[in-house]
C-alpha cells in the first residue's frame, strides 16, 4: 500500500523558495506567473493492510515526524 | 560547571564546542551519544552543538528532535538544567518545541557562512550576563536555514517577556534589514525559553571565542554560563 | 541470466582497441563473458590505468625526507612533525559536473574526502579548482551555480571546512567546465592504513551506503536485460548522501582505533572492480567474492552491475580474521550497512560468484601487469614570439586597474566561500582571501600552536602559450602561497587537465607540464606525493586550455609567526622583495594584456627557479623571524593588483612613490616578487638586511590608493571588486 | 488558474532524504514502513487563460527552471 503525504506551507508563512521560483520564472519571461509555493511529498511504500488503520498511522506519522505544525500542514492520500 | 554534549549521528560541531567548553571550565564536557535516553543528573548544562543531524534531511532538526536524548533533555529543562542550542541545535529545540517558532530556509536561499554583528537583547540570563546590554558581538553564522519565523502572539510574548536574546545588526549596533543576513523576523538571532533556562541561537559563539581564531566575542556566554553554574 | 553475446559492437562499447582486446584474450585464454569484459574495460580504462599518462608520470620528483607515502595510494603522505602526518590529494570530477553540477561537484568532493580518511586521517580542510566558460556563455551562470552548491552542500553536511581554491573563466571551458577537489587530513604517522591485502582467508568486508545502478559506464548496451522494459535499469547519475559520508567518516576512524584492519580501500572509479583488484594486486593474493551478499539498493542487479556501479559512500575492507564482530559493532553503531562479502586467497586470481555458480574468474596480476600503457606521439608547442610593450595600449592606471579588479579572473570570490562553511571545526586560522589558508593542527591530543598551509593554484594563460612554463609557474605559484604566509612549503599533489592524448599537440602539452612540473619541485624540494590526470576535456574538437592544476601545502611551526595580506596599520612602508631590479617588464599573458588590451598572445613571463627558491626563502625567514606580518606574492594582475588587494583587505590605502606609471611596470606579471609592510621604523633595517632584492616602494594610509598624484578610492576598488560575482549571479 | 507540478527522482536514482526518512520512521516504531522517497511540489498561481496553452507553457517552465531531467522526472496538474 502506498501513501502519498503532501506537505504545505500554511498559508500566511512567507516561502522563500516559493518565492524565489515566482522571481526566477518571471526573469525568464514567464510573465503570467503570479505567485508561486513549494511544498513536499512524501511517499511511503506500506505492508498492506486496513485503509483506515493505515490512515491512522500516516496521520501519527505526520504528527510524530513528517510535518512541523508550527508552519506546515498536510494531507494524505492513499492508495492500493 | 558539569556540562554535557549531544552528539547526533551528523553533528559536526560537537568537538568544537567542547574546545571552548573545555577552555572555559577547564575540564572536558562529557560527550553524550544521541541514542542514550539516561542524561546524568548532575549536569549543570546540555549543550546541543551545530551540525546536519541526520543530515537534516527531513527538516533541520526534525529527527534529532525525537531522539532518545532528547526525551532527557526535555526532562533536565523542564527540571531548570541549562540547555544551550547553537545553530543546528537551534534547530532541534524549536522541532522539539523545547523553543517556539521555527527556521525556514534563508531567504536567498544559500548557505552562508560568515561573520555577522549581533546585538545583545538582554542580560537577564544565564547566558548573557557577562555581556554589556546592548553590546555589539561580531559572531560568525553558517547556515542554509537560519530565517526565524513565529506567530504575531509568539512575537509579543517572546517581546514582552524580553526574551530576544540576540539580534542581528550593523557593526554601530543599528537593528536594519540590510544586517539581517537571512530574513528572520525581526532580525531575531537567538531566543530565551519562558523559564529563561534554554538559549537557541543562529550565530557559533564557540568559533569566535579563541583570539587565535580571529575573535573572542563568543566567549562571553561560555564566560556567563560558568559563573552562574558554578 | 541470459548470456550476452560479445560482439564487436560490445566490445567497442567497452573502449577497447581491437589490439587491447587481443591481450584480453591471451591472459584469459578464452573469450570474456559479458561481467569479464566489464572488469577488463574499466580496468584499463584511462582513468584507472594512466595508459598514456604513466609514461610521464613516472619522471615527476616524488621523494624528500618528509615523505612518508608518494604517489600510488590513495593520497599522499608528508611528516610534519610531533608524530603526525598530512594526507592529501586532489581529484578531478569535471564531466559529471558539467552533466549535473550540483551532483558532479557533491560527489566529486565526497570522493576526495575518502581517499584520505581510508587511509586514517581525519579530514581537515578541503579546498576547490574551478574553471568555467565565458561569463556570458549561457550555460556557465547556471553551471557556477550547481557546482558552488553542490561543493557547499557536501562539505558543509560532513562537516570539514572548505578553506580554499581557485576559479578562473575562458572561453576554452564552455564545453568542458573543471571541478578539481582537494582533501587535506591530519593522521598520526604510526597509524596509517593502506591497501595492500595479507592473510589468506582473512575476510573482505564492504561498508557504506547499498549499492545501485549509479553511474555504470557502456552498461547501456551490455546488460542482457537491458531493453524497452526498463527505462529503470537506465544507469543513473551519482547522488551524493553527505549524511552517509559523515557516518562512515566517523565509523572508519572508531574502528581504525582498533586493531583489527588489515587494508582499506574505498570505492571510487569503477567501485568493487577497482577496489578489490587493487587490494588483492597489491598483496599478491587472490580474492574470492560472493556478489550476491553485496547489500544492494535496488532489484534484480547483476554482477555486471555490481562490479561496475559507482554507488557512492562505500569503502571495502580487509579484516584480521575473526575480528568481523567488532567491525561489525561499530558500523551498525553508525547506522550504516555492513556484509562479509568474501575472503583472500592464494591463487593470484579474482573469483566471483553468484549464488554459488562462478560467475567471473580472472588472473590479477597479468590484469593488472598487462594494463596497456601508451608512449603516444607528442609535439612540442611553438614558442611564443614576446610582446612588444610599445603595442600596448596605455590607459590612465587608475581605470586599468578599476577594470581589473572587477575582471572575472580578479573578482572577489566571496560570494562562492561565504556559501562554504570554511570555520567548522574550529581551527581556521586563515579563512579564504589570502594566499594561502591556514588551519591550525589539532591533532588527537589536542590544539597545538602550529599549522597547515594550503593552497590550489594554476595559470592557465601561461600554459596554453608555453605548457612547460605553465607547469612550472603553476608549482612555483603555489609553493610562493604557501611561502607568503610564512610556511615551509612540503609536497604537492597535482590534477592534470588536459585535452585528447591521443593528439600528438595535446599530449605535447601533457609532456611539456610534466617537464615543467619537474624542474620546479626538484628545484624547490617540493615533491609530488599524489595526483590525478583528467584527459579527453575535449568538444567538438576543442580541447581545454592546459590546466594542470597544482595543490600545495606546506607547515608552519608557529601560529604567532604568520602572515596575511591585510595591510595593518597606517604608516607601514611597502616594500617589493624580488623581480628585476628596475621596474617589471613582462606583458604577455598577462590579465591587462587580455582585459584592457583585449589581447591573448604572447610569451609569458619566465620563472628563475634558482631566485624563486632565494627569493622565497628571504620572505619567509623575516616572517618566522616575527619582522613581517603583512606579506602578498605578485601574481594575477601584477604590482598594483597586489597592492589593492592588501588596501582593501585592510581597509587601509597606500601611497607608491617607488614605481613608474606604465602598464608593464604596474601590472605586468614578473615573477618571484612579493609585497611586505613593516612598520616605518623597521623600515631601514629591513632594507639594509635584504640588499638589492629588495626596494620600498611606498607607504599605508588614507582610503585610497595613491600614485603620480592621482588617486583611486578603496571604495571604488570595492565596489568593483565585492561587486562582479554577485551580479553576475544576480544576487546583487 | 493554478498549476500544480510534481517533481519526483528517477526511479533507479538515490533518494538521501527519502532513506533517512524511512529510517526514522523505523526507529519511532512505526515498523510497517518499507520505504520512504521524498518529492516536491510547485504550486504556481497563473493569469486565467487557455488549458492547452497553460499546459504548454508550463511544461515549458519545467524544462527551463523547475525540473532537473538529468534526475528528476514530473507531472503537471492544472486546475481551475
Ligand atoms: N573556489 C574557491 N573556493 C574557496 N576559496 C576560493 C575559491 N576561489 C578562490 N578562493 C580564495 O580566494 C583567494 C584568492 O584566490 P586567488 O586569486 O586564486 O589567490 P592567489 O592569487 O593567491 O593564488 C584565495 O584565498 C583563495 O583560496
Ligand atoms: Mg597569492
Amino acid at each position: 500500500m502506498k501513501a502519498r503525504v503532501h506537505v504545505t506551507l500554511k498559508s500566511g508563512v512567507l516561502d522563500p523558495q516559493g518565492k524565489a521560483i515566482a522571481q526566477a520564472l518571471q526573469a525568464l519571461g514567464f510573465d503570467g506567473v503570479k505567485d508561486a509555493r513549494q511544498g513536499k511529498v512524501i511517499e511511503l511504500d506500506l505492508e498492506d493492510g486496513d485503509t483506515s488503520a493505515a490512515q491512522a498511522r500516516v496521520d501519527e506519522m505526520c504528527r510524530q515526524l513528517l510535518v512541523n505544525s508550527v508552519i506546515e500542514t498536510y494531507r494524505v492520500e492513499l492508495e492500493g | 560547571m558539569k556540562a554535557a554534549v549531544i552528539v547526533f549521528p551528523g553533528s559536526n560541531c560537537d568537538r568544537d564546542v567542547a574546545v571552548s567548553l573545555e577552555r572555559t571550565t577547564g575540564r572536558p564536557p562529557l560527550m553524550h551519544w544521541h541514542a542514550d535516553a539516561d542524561l546524568p543528573e548532575d549536569l549543570d548544562l546540555i549543550v546541543i552543538p551545530g551540525g546536519f543531524s541526520y543530515g537534516d534531511y527531513l527538516r533541520s532538526g526534525a529527527m534529532a528532535a525525537r531522539s532518545a536524548a532528547m526525551a532527557g533533555v526535555r526532562t533536565a529543562a523542564a527540571k531548570g538544567r541549562a540547555v544551550l542550542g547553537i545553530c543546528n541545535g537551534f534547530q532541534v529545540l524549536c522541532e522539539a518545541g523545547l523553543l517556539p517558532g521555527a527556521l525556514m530556509r534563508n531567504r536567498s536561499l544559500h548557505y552562508i557562512c560568515r561573520d555577522v554583528y549581533l546585538r545583545v537583547e538582554t542580560t537577564d540570563s544565564i547566558f548573557t550576563g557577562h555581556y554589556a546590554p546592548a553590546q555589539v558581538a561580531r559572531i560568525p553564522i553558517a547556515h542554509h536555514d537560519g530565517n526565524y519565523v513565529a506567530d504575531l502572539a509568539t512575537h509579543c510574548a517572546l517581546e514582552d517577556e524580553d526574551r530576544i536574546a540576540f539580534r542581528y545588526c550593523t557593526p554601530a549596533g543599528k537593528v536594519t534589514d540590510d544586517a539581517n543576513p537571512n530574513g528572520s523576523l525581526d532580525n531575531i538571532a537567538g531566543i530565551l525559553s519562558e523559564e529563561r533556562n534554554v538559549l537557541g541561537l543562529m550565530p557559533h559563539p564557540e568559533r569566535l571565542a579563541d583570539p587565535r581564531l580571529g575573535g573572542t566575542d563568543g566567549q562571553p556566554i561560555f564566560a556567563s554560563l560558568m559563573e552562574a553554574l558554578s | 541470466m541470459t548470456a550476452v553475446e560479445i560482439t564487436p559492437a560490445v566490445i567497442a562499447e567497452h573502449g577497447l582497441n581491437a589490439e587491447e582486446y587481443a591481450r584480453v584474450l591471451e591472459i584469459l585464454g578464452r573469450e570474456p563473458n559479458i561481467t569479464e569484459l566489464g572488469i577488463f574495460s574499466v580496468m584499463w580504462s584511462e582513468h584507472c590505468s594512466y595508459k598514456s599518462s604513466k609514461k610521464w608520470l613516472k619522471t615527476l620528483p616524488t621523494t624528500a625526507p618528509w615523505v612518508i607515502q608518494g604517489p600510488g595510494e590513495n593520497a599522499g603522505i608528508v611528516d610534519i612533525g610531533d608524530g603526525l602526518t598530512a594526507v592529501f590529494k586532489m581529484e578531478s570530477h569535471n564531466h559529471p559536473s558539467f552533466i549535473e553540477p550540483y551532483q558532479g561537484a557533491a560527489t566529486g568532493v565526497g570522493g576526495i574526502l575518502r581517499d584520505v580518511f581510508t587511509m586514517g586521517a581525519r579530514p581537515v580542510a578541503n579546498l576547490n579548482a574551478l574553471r568555467f566558460g565565458a561569463p556570458d556563455h549561457p550555460k556557465t551562470r547556471h553551471l557556477i551555480a550547481g557546482v558552488v552548491s553542490g561543493i557547499g552542500g557536501y562539505g558543509n553536511c560532513v562537516g570539514v571546512p572548505t578553506v580554499g581554491g581557485e576559479v578562473n573563466f575562458h572561453p576554452g571551458y564552455n564545453g568542458n567546465i573543471l571541478v578539481n577537489a582537494m582533501t587535506v587530513g591530519i593522521a598520526p604517522a604510526d597509524r596509517i592504513f593502506y591497501s595492500k591485502a595479507s592473510g589468506i582467508g582473512n575476510p573482505v568486508v564492504y561498508v557504506g551506503s547499498k549499492t545501485g545502478r549509479d553511474g555504470i559506464h557502456g552498461a547501456t548496451m551490455a546488460s542482457a536485460e537491458f531493453n524497452a522494459d526498463s527505462e529503470e535499469k537506465r544507469p543513473t547519475v551519482q547522488v551524493g548522501d553527505p549524511f552517509t559520508e559523515k557516518l562512515l567518516i566517523e565509523a572508519c576512524l572508531e574502528l581504525m582505533d582498533t586493531d583489527v584492519i588489515v587494508a582499506i580501500q574505498d570505492m571510487g572509479a569503477a567501485g568493487l572492480t577497482s577496489s578489490s583488484f587493487e587490494m588483492a594486486s597489491k598483496g599478491g593474493l587472490g580474492v574470492e567474492l560472493a556478489l550476491d551478499t553485496v547489500p544492494m539498493r535496488e532489484e534484480g542487479m547483476t554482477p555486471y552491475e555490481l562490479m561496475l556501479s559507482e554507488s557512492q559512500e562505500r569503502m571495502l575492507m580487509v579484516l584480521e580474521p575473526g575480528k568481523e564482530p567488532v567491525a561489525e559493532a561499530i558500523f551498525r553503531k553508525w547506522g550504516l550497512d555492513f556484509a562479509v562479502i568474501g575472503r583472500l586467497t592464494d591463487t593470484g586470481r579474482m573469483v566471483l560468484t553468484w549464488h554459488g555458480d562462478t560467475v567471473a574468474d580472472l588472473p590479477i596480476d597479468p590484469l593488472a601487469e598487462a594494463a596497456p600503457e601508451y608512449d603516444r606521439p607528442w609535439e612540442p608547442s611553438p614558442a611564443p614570439a614576446p610582446v612588444d610593450p610599445a603595442s600596448v595600449p596605455t590607459v590612465p592606471w587608475t581605470e586599468a586597474l578599476v577594470t581589473l579588479m572587477g575582471s572575472p579572473d580578479l573578482a572577489s570570490r566571496r560570494w562562492i566561500w561565504e556559501q562554504y562553511d570554511h570555520m567548522v571545526m574550529g581551527d581556521t586560522v586563515q579563512r579564504p582571501g589570502g594566499d594561502a589558508a591556514v588551519v591550525r593542527i589539532h591533532g588527537p591530543a589536542g590544539l597545538t600552536d602550529r599549522g597547515l598551509a594550503m593552497t590550489t593554484d594554476c595559470t592557465p594563460r601561461y600554459g596554453s602559450a608555453d605548457p612547460v612554463l605553465g607547469g612550472t609557474q603553476a608549482v612555483v605559484e603555489a609553493w610562493r602561497n604557501l611561502t607568503a604566509v610564512g610556511a615551509r612549503p612540503l609536497a604537492i599533489t597535482d590534477n592534470m587537465n588536459f585535452g585528447n592524448p591521443e593528439k600528438p599537440r595535446i599530449m605535447g602539452q601533457f609532456v611539456g607540464a610534466c617537464q615543467g612540473i619537474s624542474a620546479a619541485c626538484l628545484a624547490l624540494d617540493f615533491p609530488v606525493v599524489s595526483g590525478n590526470v583528467s584527459l579527453y576535456n575535449e568538444t567538438e574538437g576543442q580541447a581545454i586550455p592546459p590546466t594542470p592544476t597544482i595543490g600545495g601545502v606546506g607547515v608552519l611551526d608557529d601560529l604567532d609567526r604568520m602572515a596575511t595580506v591585510a595591510f595593518k596599520a597606517e604608516g607601514d612602508a611597502i616594500l617589493l622583495i624580488g623581480g628585476p631590479a628596475g621596474d617589471a617588464e613582462c606583458l604577455g599573458r598577462t590579465l591587462y594584456l587580455r582585459e584592457i588590451a583585449g589581447r591573448e598572445d604572447g610569451a609569458p613571463p619566465p620563472v628563475d627557479l634558482a631566485e624563486e627558491r632565494r627569493v622565497g626563502d628571504t620572505v619567509r625567514g623575516l616572517i618566522q623571524s616575527g619582522r613581517v606580518t603583512t606579506c602578498h606574492d605578485v601574481s594575477d594582475g601584477g604590482l598594483l593588483v597586489a597592492i589593492a588587494e592588501m588596501a582593501l583587505a585592510g581597509g587601509i590605502g597606500a601611497t607608491l612613490d617607488g614605481v613608474t606609471d606604465t602598464p608593464a611596470a604596474l601590472f605586468g606579471e614578473d615573477q618571484g616578487r612579493y609585497i611586505v609592510a613593516v612598520p616605518e621604523a623597521d623600515a631601514a633595517a629591513v632594507l639594509s638586511d635584504l640588499g638589492s632584492v629588495a626596494r620600498r616602494i611606498g607607504s599605508t594610509g588614507g582610503n585610497a590608493l595613491t600614485l603620480g598624484g592621482v588617486s583611486v578610492p578603496l571604495a571604488t576598488l570595492c565596489d568593483a571588486h565585492e561587486g562582479w560575482l554577485p551580479r553576475l549571479m544576480g544576487d546583487a
